[in-house]
């Protein structure tokens, strides 16, 4: 790791500047770019996200004080526990713990930092964590494991039985940094009422480490708020996704990042509600004007996204993808499976139901709903199982008429990378052209941006879809 | 006494004759498929330019990939400790000895007596080793010795995938038909390189002195990166090729051993 | 193989699996330790660990498995699609880490280009990743469920008798090993790592009884070695990936050292302590299958891991260990760093080496460390 | 009409000229530094052997890595649609076209026109490029060229297990170092080689009858090996194969001039045989 990086907080150094970025967007337009000129690089992701209006400056406002409850979490008597994506941290918000999202933070400096993230994913494979673990976590965990993030007081997993190369992390982290553990472990099968009841007795689990790490005892009222906050934002989610399914698709491709990233932070938070209610307003509105979402207002074709999107230098992706008129009508991070999803039409037993009606009630809602998290609900088995990947992507990419699905991942993923061949063939014999992204969506050494796009375009030109 | 080392390596050969911890001869070439005769090849040229015959030589040991395959030698020893004991002699005080080869990259920890404490191969992807600087330097189509001027002082080292050498080279290429300047290609180059090794270094603890042995030693652009990297000065061999280091250990553990060998 | 001795074990081991089957015997491979293997004997079913030894080709296993993923399950799918597994009755696979579970979905699409390689009897045998009341309670679930399978594909009973007297039929083989571990003490020292790692895989394929009575005669011929056969050697501990063929042990018994103890993810692992015979079966399996492991696939067990790895250290008086670990295997290339850390600053020597799995690819720079490692300990 | 396909890739460049009644003229150059350079030296050079100048083609098609700096090219088109049009036309009863090339590897599923329908190119490893045999060849001291023939000395199979170019380079070396006889080992390479292009086709479903394109399709060690662990015999075109790229982009010039060239007579398989072998 170069000296100079170990000056450094990463919490503090990513949270002053989201928080300045946040305060560009207050001046007129013509201040907000002649302010640009002055950050060059940092602009990328700027300008996009600041260019889809209200919602963007939510998100900004969003992220800003995600860190900012990180960086001031012990000086405000508040514990911190280290975790990941598809982990809701709801339960951590209704027990008042401050969550540190490894892949979320990983993902904020692959995305704003020219150099990446290289100095702490490679600070990992310095103290012995292995190269090919992956770079989703080791993008931030590189960080604290020099010391250079804010001292964590706990570890929670949930990818224990889903995906090795996270809960390894979390495993490595917790031997290497001495924290204590606790991992929700999920077995290879969903609906069985073995597994339901796994779910439960597992949580509880969870709840009993949380209580003993904090010392804040689960409170009932506030454990409803969250989940009576939780339930309005799968009703907004659910009124935008049946407007997805929608051709051309009214939701700009940047609100696909909105909706997980926010989701990751602030599951149960009522500032996330605030930004998904103005996302709604623009999807219905370009609805009602039967107008794509894109910038350029047309839509030459439908991806569905089957694993999750490319981080790596700005928001390169998405600018790619609009320029190309192709919208994305999703990827594994942004559906959760709420019962009354659109797409869960046919399968409602696959969802899960909130019930505030007693604490039992909302911890086993908790249970579920964790249960049914981006990778969690359809990694954990065989591909071809039910309820399991190949039925959920073909499903969304039916409901969302989606014209072809692309995989991208990381070269960390053992379990994808172990099924995504046969997988891509049997989406093609359901006459989906299936395309297999080989960069690295938190490392671009990896594979450089340019070269990514050059076979993407490459695909979708030589298979005639656009 | 006279001793004698002979370090058969992958890509090249080396033997070095020393007369009281002294190097009377030197001799380098590239190796052939057969290391026997690769290492009668080079000692003979060595024993030539010292003006001596084979017959003067008190004890030979032998390393490198081929030692096994070494007809004259008395004993033979690892890299590991021979390239320990060379730097050593090369850079007196080195207590921390990064090794790049053709074939791969050794980080060395020594105690105050020169013992070998710990050590540190690259076991990953090759592109930590010198082979990945010789590839590269052809696609370009430069030589090794211009690779090693494009350092970062340039301004804009352009990054490279430093997962796979031969696969960097698709990016290489792109950057050439993209028509970026050489000297930014080369610098990216060579900061890959850096950081691969620093990788391996930085998880090794390092203790000063450090010192780089290896033909890659005398790439300018690789060192001056990989210090910025480190954070700490490395000391480059004067005394010989640093390239010899190896040969040199074998020369003097003849030395110290003496006739019989070690163990 | 070099020596006829060490070759004999497994040699005969696999002998034994094809006189098995050519009796009429029903044979089942299986992929982890994890499997409570007294369950398949119960049923009168050989339970045979599937081996990836012998590929020298992998266009099968790279045909369904991507590019970043460990040799080890490419092999063995390798060996499937080739049809050399053809005489299994079924196959068990354990989700023991990401590679392997997904063997499950790769084997049976290769089934789908390769006629008559997915028996009919295909079971995805799940195993939590931890020990809590409520894990082992699904894991039990589990064990019936396998029970409940065998039961109907094979047309057999299994009642709580003939588990009792499986577990017991395997507990002898438990103890006879242990014993067999006092051989590799320094201070008897007369059973080389190559014998002892050769005899360990030759029990996970022999038929239990038939195992147990070779391993006696074996170690009577053992214990009739004059003492210290193997002193003055430097005496390993080899720790990590799975490795189910010799070549890393005899090459490093060949530079000089004695292995005198390992713990990898093939072999003695397997076996264990005792399982409980004078309590409820299923859950003695339990008990011992999940809460005993020492695989770092059960999150959060480094500190007992390190205990059980120290204490093996001190009793076999081991003077430096090898960590090694196959590419891609995360689980133990991470948590070797971590031992290497700890032991060193007890001043345990250590070398941590990543591999490839299979046929050794470059010995040169394997036996180079080695080399360097002994040169480092004398 | 003539209509031209310039293929630069990463270690030679090739143009091809194409009338209504088939192949005029081809050339093969090594590429070294600029790929604009090299593209208009093939052009210039093929177009000299046929007696004409630039301003004779109706249309130039560009493909191959350095496609993008062919300013004088009339259009451009992927390597994947120019090898699966270049190959299937030597027969059109190919549908799957395995292509190994420098820097890449490819297997193409081609429809009864010639149109691409899967593809996938090689893992991100370089082993199983032709830069893998080129530097194989340096380390065992053998010219590229002669390895096909080397390896019929064989006597006994060697497996080459790493998947590193680098490292199985070094042990290559230590395999020479313990004294296994070069012919073994370059089987060994030959064959590690076919395995993993083997997998590549296999992966995308393969159809036959298929064919072996692209620079390392000239070596015969290769294409034997693919033959075996394929278990079918591959069509040989006759054709050059490292030319199907330049050869695939003219045919598509010639159909944006709206003129299908005929097919060649099928040439007699021996005569592939001794193409494809030398």
């Amino acid at each position: 790791m170069r000296p100079e990086i170990k000056e450094y907080n990463i919490d503090w150094m990513i949270w002053s500047i989201i928080k300045t970025a946040g305060r560009t967007t207050r001046g007129s337009d013509k201040e907000f770019y002649a302010m640009l000129e002055y950050v060059p690089y940092f602009r990328g992701i700027l300008d996009p996200i600041v260019r889809e209006g209200e919602a963007g400056k939510q998100f900004l406002e969003l992220v800003g004080e995600y860190m900012g409850n990180i960086v001031n979490a012990h000086d405000d008597g508040k514990k911190l526990a280290m975790t990941t994506f598809c982990f809701s941290p709801a339960i951590l918000y209704a027990m008042d713990i401050m969550p540190v999202t490894l892949e979320a933070i990983s993902t904020l400096g692959a995305l704003m930092w020219r150099r990446g993230t290289y100095d702490y994913l490679d600070y990992c494979c310095e103290v012995g964590f292995t190269e090919t673990s992956c770079s989703s976590q080791r993008g931030s965990l590189g960080a604290y494991l020099a010391g250079l993030g804010e001292n964590i007081d706990m570890i929670v997993c949930d990818s224990a039985g889903v995906c090795d190369t996270n809960a390894n992390a979390f495993a490595f982290t917790s031997a290497y940094l001495d924290k204590p553990f606790y991992q929700l472990n999920y077995p290879p099968e969903l609906v069985t009422d073995r597994t339901t009841s796994y779910h439960r007795e597992d949580y509880y689990g969870l709840i009993a480490f949380l209580e003993e790490q904090s010392g804040n005892k689960i409170d009932e009222d506030r454990l409803r708020d969250v989940l009576t906050e939780l339930q309005k934002q799968d009703e907004i989610l659910t009124d935008i996704e049946e407007m997805q399914s929608l051709v051309p698709n009214p939701m700009p491709i940047l609100y696909n990042l909105f909706i997980y990233a926010g989701r990751f932070f602030f599951a149960g938070m009522d500032n996330y509600t605030r930004m998904l209610e103005t996302m709604r307003d623009t999807v219905s509105a370009n609805a009602a004007e039967k107008k794509s979402g894109l910038r350029s207002g047309k839509e030459n074709l439908r991806s569905l996204f089957c694993y999750i999107d490319h981080f790596a230098v700005n928001l390169s992706l998405w600018d790619w993808l609009d320029e190309h008129g192709i919208t994305q009508v999703g990827n594994i991070l942004s559906k959760y499976y709420n019962a009354d999803a659109p797409y869960l039409e046919g399968s409602r037993e696959a969802g899960y139901t909130i019930n505030t009606e007693n604490l039992v009630s909302m911890i086993d809602t908790m249970a579920q709903m964790n249960a049914r998290m981006p990778m969690v609900l359809s990694i954990r088995g065989p591909y071809d199982a039910p309820y399991m990947w190949f039925e959920n992507s073909l499903m969304l990419a039916k409901v969302f008429s989606a014209d072809c699905v692309v995989y991208n991942g990381t070269p960390g993923c053992r379990n994808t990378w172990g099924m995504i061949k046969p997988f891509a063939r049997d989406m093609e014999k359901e006459g989906l052209p299936t395309y297999i992204m080989y960069g690295d969506a938190f490392d671009e050494r990896v594979e450089s941006w340019d070269a990514t796009a050059e076979r993407l375009e490459e695909f979708f030109r030589v298979r005639g879809l656009l | 006494m006279i001793t004698a080392g002979c370090d058969i390596g992958s890509l090249t050969s080396k033997g070095v004759i020393m007369e009281n911890g002294r190097i009377k001869a030197a001799a380098v070439i590239s190796s052939t498929s057969n290391p026997q005769s690769s290492a009668e090849k080079v000692m003979n040229l060595a024993v030539e330019k010292a003006g001596m015959a084979m017959d003067d030589i008190d004890v030979c040991v032998g390393t490198g990939y081929g030692r096994d395959r070494i007809p004259f030698v008395q004993d033979t020893a690892s890299e590991i400790v021979c390239h320990g004991t060379g730097a050593r002699w090369l850079v007196p005080g080195a207590m921390t000895v990064i090794d790049i080869g053709g074939q791969d990259c050794k980080v060395i920890r020594l105690d105050a007596g020169g013992q070998v404490e710990k050590f540190i191969t690259n076991d990953k992807c090759a592109s930590g080793t010198g082979r990945f600087l010789e590839v590269m330097a052809r696609v370009l189509g430069v030589s090794l010795d211009e690779l090693g001027t494009f350092s970062a002082g340039t301004m804009s080292p352009i990054t490279f995938a430093s997962t796979c050498t031969v696969w960097a080279q698709a990016d290489v290429i792109r950057h050439l038909n993209d028509g970026h300047p050489l000297e930014d290609i080369g610098a990216g180059i060579n900061s890959a390189m850096a950081n691969r090794v620093s990788m391996l270094v930085s998880g090794s603890k390092p203790r000063p002195e450090i010192c780089m042995t290896g033909g890659v030693s005398k790439n300018r652009g690789v060192v001056q990166t990989l210090e910025k990297l480190l954070g700490s000065r490395i000391h480059l061999p004067r005394r010989a090729d640093p390239q010899l280091a190896g040969a040199i250990g074998a020369a003097l553990l003849a030395q110290k051993n003496g006739r019989g060998g070690a163990n | 193989m070099k020596h006829a001795t060490t070759a004999g074990p497994i040699q005969r081991a696999e002998e034994s699996v094809q006189n098995w089957k050519q009796n009429g015997g029903r044979v089942v491979g299986y992929t982890c330790s994890f499997l409570p293997v007294e369950v398949l004997s119960a049923a009168n079913v050989l339970p045979a660990r599937l081996r990836g030894t012998g590929v020298s080709q992998a266009d099968i296993g790279d045909t369904y498995f991507g590019p970043y993923i460990c040799s080890y399950p490419k092999c063995i799918l390798q060996r499937a699609g080739s049809g050399q597994f053809s005489y299994l009755d079924g196959v068990i696979i354990i989700p023991g880490c990401d590679s392997m579970r997904r063997l499950d979905e790769c084997w049976r699409k290769a089934g789908e280009d390769f006629q008559g390689i997915v028996p009919d009897f295909f079971f995805h045998f799940g195993v939590p990743h931890k020990a809590a009341d409520h894990s082992m309670a699904w894991f039990s679930s589990e064990i019936e469920r396998l029970i409940r399978s065998l039961e109907e594909h094979f047309g057999v009973s299994i009642g709580e008798d003939d588990l009792r007297k499986a577990i017991t039929l395997y507990n002898k083989g438990r103890e006879m090993i242990a014993r067999l571990n006092n051989f590799r003490k320094a201070s008897v020292n007369t059973l080389s790592g190559e014998e002892a790692f050769a005899l360990s895989v030759a029990g996970t394929l022999m038929p239990r009884d038939e195992y147990n009575q070779y391993l006696g005669e074996y170690m009577d011929e053992v214990s009739s070695r004059k003492p210290g056969l193997y002193n003055g050697k430097t005496r390993f501990m080899l720790v990590g990936s799975v490795s189910d063929d010799l070549q890393l042990i005899s090459m490093a018994e060949s530079l000089g050292g004695v292995v005198a103890a390992e713990t990898l993810c093939f072999g003695q692992r397997h076996e264990g302590d005792l399982i409980g015979e004078n309590e409820e079966p299923v859950s003695a399996m339990v008990r011992h299958y999940l809460d005993e492991s020492l695989c770092p696939r059960m999150l959060g067990g480094y500190q007992a891991r390190l205990k059980s790895l120290k204490e093996k250290i001190e009793e076999m008086e081991i003077d430096g260990v090898i960590f090694q670990n196959i590419r891609f295997c995360d689980l133990h290339g991470s948590e070797n760093a971590i031992f290497e850390r700890d032991l060193e600053a007890m001043g345990i020597p250590c070398v941590r080496i990543e591999r490839e799995y299979g046929a050794l690819a470059d010995t040169g720079r394997l036996r180079m460390r080695l080399e360097a490692f002994m040169e480092r300990m004398t | 009409m003539i209509s031209a396909g310039c293929d630069v890739g990463s270690l030679t460049a090739k143009g091809l000229l194409l009338n209504e009644s088939g192949i005029v003229a081809s050339e093969v150059i090594p590429v070294s530094g600029r790929p604009a350079r090299a593209a208009l030296e093939v052009m210039n050079l093929v177009l000299k052997s046929a007696g004409l100048s630039m301003k004779d083609i109706t249309h130039l098609v560009g493909t191959g890595y350095g496609r993008k700096r062919i300013d004088f090219a009339h259009s451009i088109e992927s390597e994947i649609t120019c090898h699966g049009m270049g190959a299937w036309w030597g027969d059109h009863s190919i549908r799957t076209i395995i292509d190994i090339g420098g820097q890449d590897a490819k297997a193409i599923r081609v429809n009864h026109e010639g149109e691409v329908e899967r593809y996938v190119y090689n893992d991100k490893c370089a082993s199983g490029t032709g830069r893998f045999l080129e530097i194989m060849a340096e380390a065992l001291e053998v010219p590229l060229d002669g390895m096909a023939s080397e390896e019929e000395k064989s006597t006994r199979d060697v497996h080459i297990s790493s998947q590193c170019v680098i490292f199985a380079e070094s042990e290559v070396i230590s395999l020479v170092n313990e004294g296994v006889p070069v012919p073994d080992i370059i089987k060994g390479l030959h064959g590690a080689m076919a395995a993993r292009a083997t997998a590549l086709a296999r992966s995308i479903g393969i159809e036959e009858r298929i064919t072996f394109s692209g620079g390392v399709a000239r070596n015969g060690g290769v294409l034997r090996g693919l033959e075996e662990s394929l278990g079918t015999s591959l069509v040989r075109t006759g054709s050059n194969p490292q030319l199907n790229g330049a050869l695939g982009g003219a045919l598509i010039g010639a159909r944006k001039c709206g003129v299908h060239v005929k097919p060649p007579r099928m040439m007699k398989e021996e005569h592939g045989t001794v193409q494809a072998g030398h």
